[in-house]
């Protein structure tokens, strides 16, 4: 057979593996943005306790690999009575590794607000939320778009790693299409090509959001 | 019965084993990122020269790193590579290529970066004594933007050591491949051994990993402490 | 297009004399490299000592003994055996391979040195003794096996959670991701033994399969070699040994020796 | 007797181990223009970050109207809206327009309506000649003119004591005079209390009632506005008033 | 005659589409000392940046020393070993001590020996009164000496021209003088030609043999230093110098 035939005939694979990734990357990224926030505010209000949680779930999950927190998911933790599915447990792994970059991203945002922009709205009586929500949270998320960004890429590429647990996403389909009929070469190429399709057009969406973003916050 | 899974790991040489598996895991990570973050900084200062060819190339060279996933990478690098050019090497070596060229790749966006945001009149004052290109580069530009990529780098380096746990896929005898062959081997004797496991197998990545994370969010904070004040 | 054309032609100076796996050139590097399994008790795996022991592991020793070198071991998952001797990563494949159609058209096979077929095994609660339970029904298997071939080819209505590791199948199994798990019936006959909650209700479906040692495609020297040697080894009662050594102790007694070793 | 607006008791300031004020006690009475001089890094901003709560002093205290301020974040806050302060950059909010930033303090924080609040604030907005620009976002405008925005918005709240630190200092010197002349008239027309830290001496010298003379954390004089420029107490003065002009 | 140092002629000056230099003609003697002055954005910075070669011209051309220059970054690079350069930031480089910072020139560019460099630096080092401070990084040092050390720098490589770029403006005032001091001291002492861009007045008239007087890119004026600071002759110099004290 013709490598194109071959191409050809893995195509509807490819796909259910393409809009699998997709789907998992997609509520991935909302919860990753969702736990960061959340995370990101417990620490600017410093909240007690759940700061302190927040600070010590953000370290363990920025430091660990992904594919070893999916193991414990997918592996270990049924040994004790805690079972989720294939892809819950993906999306699971996925949101406790975002949550954490993504936290990073927005406190670096809220940090970046210059000290003087915090004092100005201090020295006119701004009160601790008002200074948040109209001085640091917006021009805190601008500063954070870049990071975000970069993040939204980054846990879309880690869903490759899925195929550790059996998520027959674009890697898995790939992989165990080659282990069916050895045509590696073919199904990389494909493999490599849907992950260009989804993030050639988003990387460069992202680049323009972020150009407008900055733009039309601190022109000066 | 869970208390006594913690056993599997004193099995035998079960945790001689596993910390030999971390030690390939470290050496391909460091041959890697020796490698990388030297091509790294030479990609990085090349990206800032005016040549546009050069650049598109460079930046060619950096999105396609960045796009396609470290596990697709390495599956790319293991068969393709000695199937079509016919450069053959066992899989350490092909891990470490594959990581030396993927921090070398992000290595120069981070370099390119710094270089770019040491301030104009540093260059032209450079520029105002006479300095040619080189010397610019050599006494001016890059030892400045080592201290300002230096938290960058940092956090790459803890990024690429996260990222070995992906050897296992390519037939390295990694700290996680040795852990599935310690599970399987010990199997019906501790059944709640995979917890173990992967779980020393969780600290042992934390425990190399934080530290650096902690330096370089201490870098950044001074960095940002005296931009402030 | 330029492209298939340089794939052939790297194709063909790897077919010829500079195949990197002939016998000459092995005996000059004075190691053979073979890939193996590291986790499939009690054919290829490690023991708690950190070596590399089972059923495979003799056979490749003994392989690389009557070749007067060394042998050196690369850990292959099921899925990647095709690609580690097509990209010259290994001379020979021990790792359980089971001979297909579909193989040999990529990778050839020398002599068989064991019989099995897919089997299918099960919680005892909930034992799946025929292939129509499966309908519908997740199926645990791993990537590149003939039992995930069988099913994906000639059940297509049964789920495939499919995996890259054994290791990665067998706990998936014991988490009940799926409500049964099919691979290589000799496998699961060691698997259950220290697995009593666990049967294999489907001892067999599909054809009977050999287990052959693979190499590279058109590497005659080597293939030549090594169908002498099993023979040899078959002759002086090698596998019979081998089987006593290292399977029997994981069998049950519905195992017997013909059932594994060809005669 | 004037009301007296602020009073500093014995403050003293430390950054970790560096003492940076040294017991300082002066009092300001309502309508006076203090000028606060002394060379850089003499504390001088410090102290008046200290007079409204941005920097926690250690020992000491500070009374407004009377009242000694207990130092809790909540008691600077509100007593933030009757002290009114300016920086030196132009620290507009460039998320908000011009009207908004203006409108911020009083609408947000003195509940005051909107309409009401706006009214004035386009009073102030045509004093300082910039009424046309209150729907522009502040990096459309030039230094000079943030910086008059900047006092617009400390204005807005009617404050009861106004600070400015170094204003001038990021600005280019034509744009100088302009942001100058508005402090001025404030400080001649209305019966604005003000401390005014600056290195412009003309500016001073025609505004101050009377100048606080720092240096390395300690008053060294306090002295009637046009005695200090042409009489200085202390030697210190002297040498600083001749650096000033080349 | 004295010689003709700098020579420029019908210099034009784009950046994209903005004429920021128009039609540039003037000449500088060896020993002269021109003050360029002009309001803000008058492209002051901009044209003595095109006579060292750092920002490119589109037309017209610079002879130095009577050769015209063929505009490349090889050319310019030779010149500027004899076109000393000051700007506004303090420029020395954060990686090198105060000595290399003044060294880096002299061994790496003229390949002097470190020797013979390193004394003509302390020379000029005393001069500034800083010579004990040759060992330290410049973070160690207040922004009025490390300008002095920025001097030395440009001076360490004996340029025939030196091109000040506003060299005072981010100093604390009480620093300005010292470092104004330095130039006056050169201008009077040494017979170097010297192009000073400033804004300030009383230091411009002090060392000033002639002033430039640029507005929106082009030359208004040419005079006589005295005469321009007593009597400009245009209107809307007059305006400026008005402008420029309180
Ligand atoms: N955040 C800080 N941490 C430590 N020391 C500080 C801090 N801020 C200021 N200082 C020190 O406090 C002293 C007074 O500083 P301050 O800014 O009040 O001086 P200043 O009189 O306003 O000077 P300038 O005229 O330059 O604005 C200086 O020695 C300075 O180094
Ligand atoms: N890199 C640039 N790109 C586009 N326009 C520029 C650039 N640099 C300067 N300009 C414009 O060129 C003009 C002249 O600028 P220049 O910096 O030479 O003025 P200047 O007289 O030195 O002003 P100042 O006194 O503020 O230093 C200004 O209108 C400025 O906006
Ligand atoms: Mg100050
Ligand atoms: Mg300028």
């Amino acid at each position: 057979m013709s490598s194109w035939q071959i191409i050809q005939q893995s195509l509807p694979l490819f796909e259910k593996g393409f809009i699998l990734t997709l789907w998992l990357s997609f509520i991935g990224i909302i919860g990753s943005i969702i736990v960061g926030l959340i995370c990101s505010l417990l620490k600017y209000f410093r909240v007690p306790v759940f700061s302190q949680i927040a600070a010590v779930y953000v370290e363990i999950s920025r430091n660990t690999p992904l594919l070893v927190q999916l193991f414990f998911l997918y592996y270990a933790f049924p040994v004790f009575g805690f079972k989720l599915n294939a892809e819950l447990c993906g999306i699971v792994g996925l949101i406790f590794l975002g949550g954490s970059y993504m936290a990073e991203g927005f406190n670096g945002g809220f940090d970046g607000v210059s000290k003087t922009q915090v004092e100005t709205g201090k020295a006119i009586g701004l009160s601790r939320m008002q200074l948040a929500r109209y001085v640091v949270f917006p021009q805190g998320f601008t500063l954070s778009v870049p990071a975000l960004a970069a993040n939204i890429i980054f846990l879309i590429k880690e869903t490759s790693i899925f195929t550790v647990i059996a998520i027959p996403e674009l890697t898995n389909t790939a992989l165990d299409l080659i282990g069916m009929y050895y045509r590696s070469s073919e199904y990389l190429l494909v493999l490599v090509i849907g992950y260009a399709i989804i993030l050639i057009p988003l990387s460069i969406i992202l680049t323009l959001l972020e150009k407008r973003v900055r733009y039309g916050a601190f022109g000066n | 019965m869970a208390h006594s899974g913690i056993n599997v790991l004193f099995e035998g040489r079960n945790l001689i084993r596993l910390f030999g598996g971390l030690w390939t895991t470290v050496e391909i990570a460091a041959v890697a990122l020796v490698l990388g973050l030297i091509l790294g900084v030479i990609l990085g200062v090349l990206r800032t020269f005016p040549n546009r060819l050069l650049r598109l190339v460079l930046r060619l060279y950096l999105e396609f790193f960045r796009i396609v996933p470290t596990v697709v990478l390495l599956f790319l690098f293991y068969y393709i590579l000695p199937k079509q050019l016919g450069v053959n090497l066992p899989a350490n070596q092909v891990a470490t290529l594959v990581f030396a060229l993927w921090t070398a790749a992000e290595m120069s966006d981070i370099v390119r970066g710094a270089l770019i945001s040491v301030p104009k009149h540093q260059r032209e004052s450079g520029m105002a004594i006479g300095l040619n290109r080189l010397q610019l580069y050599r006494y001016v530009l890059i030892p400045q933007a080592v201290s300002l990529e230096l938290p960058a780098t940092i956090n790459l380096v803890t990024r690429v050591i996260k990222t070995t746990s992906l050897l296992m896929l390519i037939s390295v005898m990694d700290v996680i491949n040795v852990g599935q062959q310690v599970v399987e081997a010990n199997n019906q004797k501790y059944p709640t051994g995979v917890f173990w496991v992967y779980g020393i197998i969780f600290v042992m990545y934390f425990a190399i990993d934080y530290p650096l994370s902690w330096w370089a969010k201490r870098m950044d904070k001074k960095r940002l402490e005296r931009a402030n004040g | 297009s330029g492209c298939g054309s340089s794939s052939k032609s790297s194709k063909s100076a790897s077919s010829s004399s500079n195949n990197p796996s002939t016998v000459q050139q092995i005996k000059k590097r004075g190691t053979i490299r073979i890939a193996v399994f590291g986790d499939l008790p009690p054919y290829g795996w490690v023991n708690k000592q950190g070596q590399r022991v089972g059923y495979d592991l003799t056979l490749a020793r003994q392989i690389a003994k009557d070749l007067k070198v060394k042998p050196k071991f690369v850990q292959v998952n099921a899925n990647n055996r095709v690609d580690a001797l097509n990209s010259n990563k290994v001379d020979l494949v021990l790792a359980n391979f089971t001979v297909t159609p579909q193989r040999k058209q990529v990778i050839d096979f020398a002599s068989p040195y064991m019989k099995v077929s897919v089997g299918v095994v099960s919680p005892k609660s909930k034992p799946v003794t025929k292939v129509s339970q499966l309908q519908n029904k997740s199926l645990i298997v791993t990537k590149g096996t003939t039992a995930e071939n069988y099913f994906t080819t000639k059940q297509q209505n049964v789920n495939l959670l499919k995996f890259d590791s054994k290791t990665q199948q067998f706990n998936a199994l014991k988490n009940n991701r799926g409500v049964a798990l099919a691979d290589d019936n000799s496998y699961l006959y060691a698997w259950v033994k220290n697995q009593p909650k666990f049967t294999v209700g489907i001892k067999s479906i599909g054809p009977k399969q050999y287990i052959a040692p693979a190499v590279k495609k058109g590497n005659k020297s080597l293939l030549n070699w090594t169908n002498k040697d099993i023979k040899k080894l078959n002759n002086n009662g090698f596998f019979e040994k081998d089987y006593n050594s290292q399977l029997k102790p994981y069998f049950g007694k519905e195992v017997r020796p013909s059932d594994i070793v060809i005669k | 007797m004037a009301k007296q607006v602020i009073k500093v008791e014995h403050l003293e300031k430390y950054y970790q181990k560096d003492h940076i004020l040294h017991d300082i006690n002066f009092s300001i009475d309502q309508g006076e223009v203090v000028a606060l001089l002394g060379p850089s890094g003499s504390g001088k901003s410090t102290l008046i970050r200290c007079l409204n709560g941005l920097e926690p002093y250690q020992n000491g205290t500070v009374s407004f109207n009377g009242d000694q301020v207990v130092p809790t974040e909540k008691n600077w806050q509100k007593l933030r809206q009757k002290i009114g302060m300016v920086f030196q950059s132009y620290d507009l909010f460039p998320n908000l327009t011009v009207l908004d930033n203006i409108l911020l303090g009083p609408v947000k924080v003195q509940k005051q309506s909107r309409e009401t609040a706006k009214a004035a604030a386009e009073k102030l907005l045509d004093q300082v000649g910039l009424r046309e620009y209150e729907n522009v976002y502040p990096r459309q405008l030039s230094g000079g003119q943030k910086q008059r925005i900047a006092i617009v918005r400390a204005l807005a709240l009617n404050p009861e004591l106004m600070l400015f630190d170094e204003v001038t200092a990021s600005l280019d010197p034509e744009m100088v005079r302009g942001v100058l002349n508005i402090i001025s008239k404030l400080a001649q027309d209305s019966d604005m209390t003000m401390i005014v830290v600056t290195h412009e001496m003309n500016f001073a010298q025609q505004i101050a009632d009377r100048v606080l003379f720092l240096e390395d954390g300690k008053i060294l004089e306090q002295t009637k506005g046009d005695q200090f420029f042409k009489q200085p107490q202390t030697d210190r003065a002297k040498e600083f008033l001749e650096s000033m002009d080349f």
